[in-house]
């Protein structure tokens, strides 16, 4: 670097307030302070990634709670549970909820947060404050949200299609839209501090293809954040002043047309499927090797595919729209380039796999998570390419199939990935373990809870039964009471977790700096980590996963 | 603190003008540009005058990007970033078109 | 006369031709998914047995090599699966193509009931009477919200836009009746938005359209009528809301509240319905109806008195669905 | 790195370094790439205005014409001045700040702020003379000027949502620009924070570079 002449100042700009610790006197990032001031001003990445696990966890279950009625509702054909409109407005707020508020920043906002600058040996993210700034906006924009929730909710599904949502429904949407709206910029910022931070923060010697694929796949999902956020956030703008001054743009009472709403939506949500799906590969890429003692197998294919999922993704938006009255050609060039995901996804998948084969696997909880999560994502993902053939989809779209496909996907991927990369950590987050018999128990009930709920699904979508119908024909009844039992195994196999996780903060098993024997950077510091998060800067090894058992790679041998 | 312009001496004077030709240079290529596009824009000397304009554009955009805004100094990393953000736009227009263009 | 359907059935009913073949479609799929996770399930589980930790195993993998591994299980899937995008691509395209002789069906959708118009003039509300093997192509459209048109048994859908036409066609070649659904969703009775298909002979139909057609239907799209309006939500016997309920009201003696009795007739619902603030309040009610004047077209207004008179006729039952 | 051909900076003008930083380098680094990835963020903001502009153009030629025949198009050309002539101060300020004359730069910084404040008043009178001639569709009390063709409402509400999105940046722009001025007026600032005003610059640059489009996009290309 020439021609800059900057000067190092004598002292650090930002004064730290908080104890140094030192070998003999190890303070951990909970301890340091312990005001309530200290933990809502805190700037410490670790910290914030605690608040957002706290309040992400909080709309998981106001999320669940919906779909439990959801599913409550559809035990009986007719209805006589719920009206139609409280049906509409539970899927409605079960679908904003969990999508904005839990799985949009479930695994980057939490693990990344904590993780990425541990993983890559930085001492924080590049923008501590604005990291911070991030966690305010996202309560900022669920508070709003949440408002329209309790005046009376919303009716218009996830997906404020106009112009039911700008000048049909009677609901509360303009609260639940400047929310969802004020939301995105809290992703945009995430996105934007993992960019600069995995750019520049990498310790010496932490080249881009020694970075865990955790932090690849985050980067990926940070690039969608950053590209694909805006564009939704000025959908919604102009939805919410067309609902508020009907300028028109989205409303053919007008000559606008509702179906430009839908692309600029599909623009960002499509590629918002892989900001849920992405980051639980990369949690998915840390268990798999730990538990299987191995290396990754193919970890630079691996780590490109993460990069290829998030290019691939933004020009399939319009295999949404087939049925919609996009013009053929558009939907035939969506449907082709939509089988494009099929590449990188494969590769995913089967590496996995092979990394499996002739490891030491060990089945703990986080280990079940991750099998659990392999197999459901692959049938979930194949599932996708149903929809994305075009004579299929004019059968199944908005059918249950869809919703079936994108549970695979969301729950079987994401939350599948969320609960086993959060009992791999929990350790480190709060330097103690967890009870691994409840583990092992609650990853059974929500696998088979999940299949029950979810498999039949797949039926009832092929037999023609139209997604969010709060009412339906008699002869779907009895694969909806057994999806409803389902949802109820799925439900205990959530509730074990909170208890005994909860439970081990206070009781659990001090745990040791690397309980697993897991390889990675933020396993070299204390459980849980000081405040800087390393006492002194780490070496980092020349492979990444340089686990016991390696394959024969560019002339390299372990034993 | 510095002095006025009238106490320049020599050697700042050649400092300035080292730091100044570029921004100024661009600013009157920028001015030069948009009288084009207004000139086309009052006067409509053809149908398709929209192409010609557009083009004008462009240049003024890449005008602003490499020189205001110094992209042409910038590591390799940022210019691919301000590359990526249009090449992004190009995917939404373009995909977009298919169906508006299709219909 | 509503579908017959067993209580679990794992295959839908299928109507034509490319119904037929889009269940190809999905069960040659099918096989592929299974060939290509069945492996993974398997190999996972195996391989977590096979090598769990403490069991003593072959654990040397200096044999394999990764880049021809990687690149086959990259592109064969994907190679296998574009053949699916073809034949879908093949069949979507012959969904948008219709023959030009095709029957043309009028369709209107709108918050929450569809309006079928038959090339001969008759319309029906939600249930629609077709003949088979005949083409035929729906014109859809909306007049509100973005409807979909989902015919399940013949294997397609198609938005209803507010702004402009859409179409489907078929040649359905077997009879029945199936259902049919709204499949976009549009607001508060978004499920009750569905009806039956029935697909019948081309004599049948031509028999259906000219006898019993406009006149059987009358009713049943009064009915359909009554409940895209939400009439029920207040009159039903059922209903929370304090109002007149008006199952078998038609013909009878009603007490209105400054002390008048009226006959309930055509003119009195009439009014009652275009214009409720009018002083003819029923006795002990409260004045909290709106007015429909301007919201319901005179034709749909006519349906729904004769289905309120047709409900006294055929039994003092409850108005609902 | 490939900064060889910039023109070098001052004796006693750098940067700070942060705690969480390892180096003064690889902050001033994390500071341009955040706000280049903030930039192409809004870039995709803005994009998505100009594609529903470019569909309504597909959809109803004749009514955006009529429309864009509205606007003020020489009130937009001055503006598009204003702007271009405050970018050449920013990028001045720059200059100044690595040439270490501080009291120039916050002159140049202030010249900046008040060309900016300029485009906004001239957008105001704009505003103004375009409710005097019934030219605000969304207001639902006022007759629309164009009634007759109802599909040139969407444009020119279309007109006002980017238009004043982009004042709004501009108006961010100002704030911030005014409140770092009185930080940068201070004794020392240029020893410690001298990568504020390059960041703030891209910022400033990039806020002109969205009117470069806006302007023909609007005003002169559906004329």
């Amino acid at each position: 670097m020439s021609g800059t002449s900057a000067i190092e100042s004598g002292f650090a700009e930002r004064e730290p307030h908080i104890p140094e610790p030192t070998l003999d006197r190890p303070i951990d990032y909970l301890h340091a302070q312990s005001t309530l001031r200290s933990w809502f001003l805190a700037t410490d990445h670790k910290r914030i990634a605690i608040l957002y696990l706290a309040s992400i966890t909080a709309f998981f279950i106001i999320g669940a709670v919906a779909a439990g009625i959801v599913r409550l509702a559809l035990v009986v054909p007719d209805g006589a549970i719920l009206t139609n409109d409280t049906y509409n407005k539970a899927f409605t707020i079960h679908g904003v909820v969990m999508v904005w508020f839990f799985l949009i920043p479930s695994i980057p906002a939490t693990f990344g947060n904590f993780l990425i600058p541990l993983m890559i040996g930085a001492k924080d993210l590049a923008f501590p404050k604005l990291n911070l700034t991030s966690w305010y906006i996202f309560m900022a924009g669920a508070l709003f949200t949440m408002v329209s929730v309790v005046l009376g909710g919303v009716d218009t599904g996830w997906t404020f299609y106009a112009p039911l949502s700008t000048a049909f429904s009677n609901s509360w949407v303009l609260p639940a839209l400047i929310g969802v709206t004020i939301v995105g910029f809290s992703s945009i910022l995430t996105g934007l501090n993992f960019v600069v931070t995995i750019h520049t923060m990498r310790t010496p010697g932490m080249t881009w293809f020694r970075l865990p694929i955790f932090v690849w796949a985050h980067y990926a999902t940070s690039l969608i954040f950053l590209l694909a956020t805006p564009v939704i956030t000025t959908a919604l703008i102009l939805l919410i002043l067309e609902r508020a001054f009907h300028i028109g743009v989205f409303d053919p009472a007008y000559g606008g047309d509702p179906v430009l709403f839908q692309h600029l939506f599909w623009f960002y949500s499509h590629p918002a499927v892989y900001i849920m799906v992405l980051p639980g590969m990369g949690v998915i890429s840390e268990i798999v090797p730990a538990f299987a003692q191995k290396k990754l197998f193919g970890y630079r294919f691996v780590a490109y595919a993460s990069i290829g999922l998030a290019s691939v993704t933004f020009f399939v938006w319009g295999h949404h729209m087939f049925v919609n009255g996009q013009s053929d050609l558009a939907s035939l060039a969506f449907s082709a380039l939509s089988f494009a995901v099929a590449v990188p996804s494969a590769v995913k998948v089967y590496n996995w796999t092979a990394t499996i084969h002739k490891g030491r696997i060990r089945l703990d909880t986080p280990m079940l998570y991750a099998m659990g999560y392999i197999g459901l994502f692959v049938l979930g993902g194949l599932t996708g390419l149903y929809l994305a053939t075009l004579a299929i989809n004019q059968h199944i779209h908005a059918t249950y199939f869809v919703v079936a496909h994108f549970h695979y996907i969301m729950v079987g991927g994401t939350v599948l990935a969320f609960l086993g990369g959060l009992h791999f950590w929990w350790p480190k987050f709060t330097g103690r373990m967890y009870n691994e018999a409840w583990g092992r128990i609650s990853a059974l009930f929500i696998f088979i809870g999940f299949n029950v709920t979810f498999f039949p699904q797949f039926i009832l979508g092929y037999l023609g039964m139209p997604r969010r119908y709060g009412t339906y024909p008699p002869e779907f009844q009895l694969l909806n009471v057994l999806s409803s039992a389902g949802a109820t195994i799925l439900a205990a196999g959530y509730l074990f977790p909170m208890v005994y996780l909860l439970y081990s903060l206070w009781f659990g098993r001090r745990a040791p700096a690397n309980p697993w024997d897991a390889k990675g950077l933020e396993w070299e510091t204390a459980s849980p980590p000081p405040p800087h998060n390393f006492l002194s800067l780490p070496e980092v090894p020349r492979v990444p996963y340089d686990y016991p058992i390696q394959e024969r790679e560019s002339g390299r041998q372990h034993t | 603190m510095r002095n006025p312009l009238a106490r320049l001496t020599d050697e700042d004077r050649a400092r300035l003008r080292q730091h100044l030709r570029v921004p100024v240079l661009s600013f009157l290529a920028l001015l030069g540009l948009l009288a084009v596009n207004v000139t086309l824009g009052a006067t409509l000397p053809f149908a398709q005058v929209w192409a010609l304009e557009l083009a004008v554009v462009a240049v003024m955009v890449a005008v602003i990007l490499l020189f205001s805004m110094e992209i042409r100094h910038e590591p390799p990393l940022v210019r691919l970033f301000a590359g990526l953000g249009f090449f992004w736009v190009a995917i939404l227009v373009g995909m977009t078109l298919t169906d508006y263009l299709g219909r | 006369m509503s579908p017959h359907q067993s209580a679990l059935e794992l295959w839908p009913a299928s109507a034509s031709a490319v119904a037929v073949e889009t269940d190809y479609l999905i069960l040659a799929f099918t096989v592929l998914t299974l060939v290509l996770t069945v492996p993974v399930f398997l190999g996972i589980t195996y391989f977590a047995i096979r090598y769990r930790d403490g069991v003593e195993a072959d654990r040397d993998t200096s044999g394999l090599r990764s880049n021809l591994i990687e690149i086959s299980w990259m592109l064969i899937p994907f190679l296998l699966t574009l053949i699916f995008f073809a034949w879908g691509a093949r069949l979507f395209i012959i969904s948008k193509n219709p023959p030009a002789d095709t029957m043309v069906i009028e369709a209107i959708g709108r918050q929450w009931m569809w309006k079928f118009q038959h090339p001969t003039g008759q319309s029906e509300i939600n249930d629609l009477h077709l003949p088979v093997g005949q083409p035929i192509k729906i014109r859809i459209i909306s007049q509100d919200v973005i409807h979909a048109l989902y015919l399940p048994a013949l294997r397609v859908q198609m938005a209803a836009l507010p702004d402009r036409y859409t179409e489907l066609w078929f040649k359905a070649d077997r009879t029945g009746t199936f259902r049919l659904y709204c499949s976009e969703y549009c607001g508060s009775d978004h499920s009750v938005m569905d009806g039956n298909l029935t697909l019948m002979t081309q004599s049948d139909y031509q028999h259906w359209l000219t006898h019993s057609g406009a006149q059987i239907t009358a009713v049943a799209a009064g009915r359909a009528i009554y409940n895209a309006y939400g009439c029920g939500a207040c009159h039903d016997a059922r209903a929370q809301v304090k109002a007149p309920k008006l199952a078998g009201l038609f013909g009878r003696p009603v007490k209105l509240a400054d002390g008048r009795t009226v006959t309930a007739d055509e003119n009195y619902l009439r009014e009652k319905i275009l214009n409720p603030n009018g002083n003819r309040l029923a006795e002990g009610y409260k004045q909290i109806m709106p007015s429909f004047a301007g919201v319901i077209p005179a034709d749909d207004l006519g349906r729904l008195i004769d289905y309120l008179k047709a409900d006294t006729q055929t039994a003092d039952g409850e108005a609902t669905r | 790195m490939s900064r060889e051909a910039e023109p070098p900076m001052a004796p006693g003008v750098g940067v700070a370094r942060v705690e969480h930083f390892a180096t003064v380098e690889q902050q001033r680094h994390a500071a341009v790439l955040g706000i280049w990835a903030w930039l192409v963020t809004e870039l995709l903001l803005f994009s998505a205005l100009f594609l529903v502009a470019l569909v309504l153009r597909l959809q109803h030629p004749e009514a955006v014409k009529a429309a864009a025949l509205h606007l003020k198009f020489w009130i937009g050309a001055v503006n598009t001045v204003v702007l271009i002539c405050s970018s050449l101060t920013m990028s001045m300020a720059i200059a100044f700040s690595r040439m270490g004359w501080q009291r120039a730069m916050v002159r140049a910084m202030l010249a900046t702020a008040a060309l900016g404040s300029l485009f906004l008043v001239l957008k105001g009178y704009e505003y103004y003379a375009d409710y005097e001639e019934h030219m605000m569709p969304f207001l639902a009390l006022r007759p629309y000027a164009l009634a007759e063709t109802p599909a040139s409402r969407l444009f020119v509400n279309l007109y006002y949502v980017a238009t004043s999105l982009h004042g709004l940046h501009l108006f961010t722009g100002i704030s911030i620009l005014l409140g770092m001025t009185w930080m940068a007026a201070k004794p020392g600032f240029l020893a410690r924070h001298q990568n504020w005003i390059e960041v703030y610059g891209l910022y400033w640059h990039f806020i002109d570079l969205i009117w470069i489009l806006a302007f023909p996009i609007l005003y002169v290309v559906n004329r």
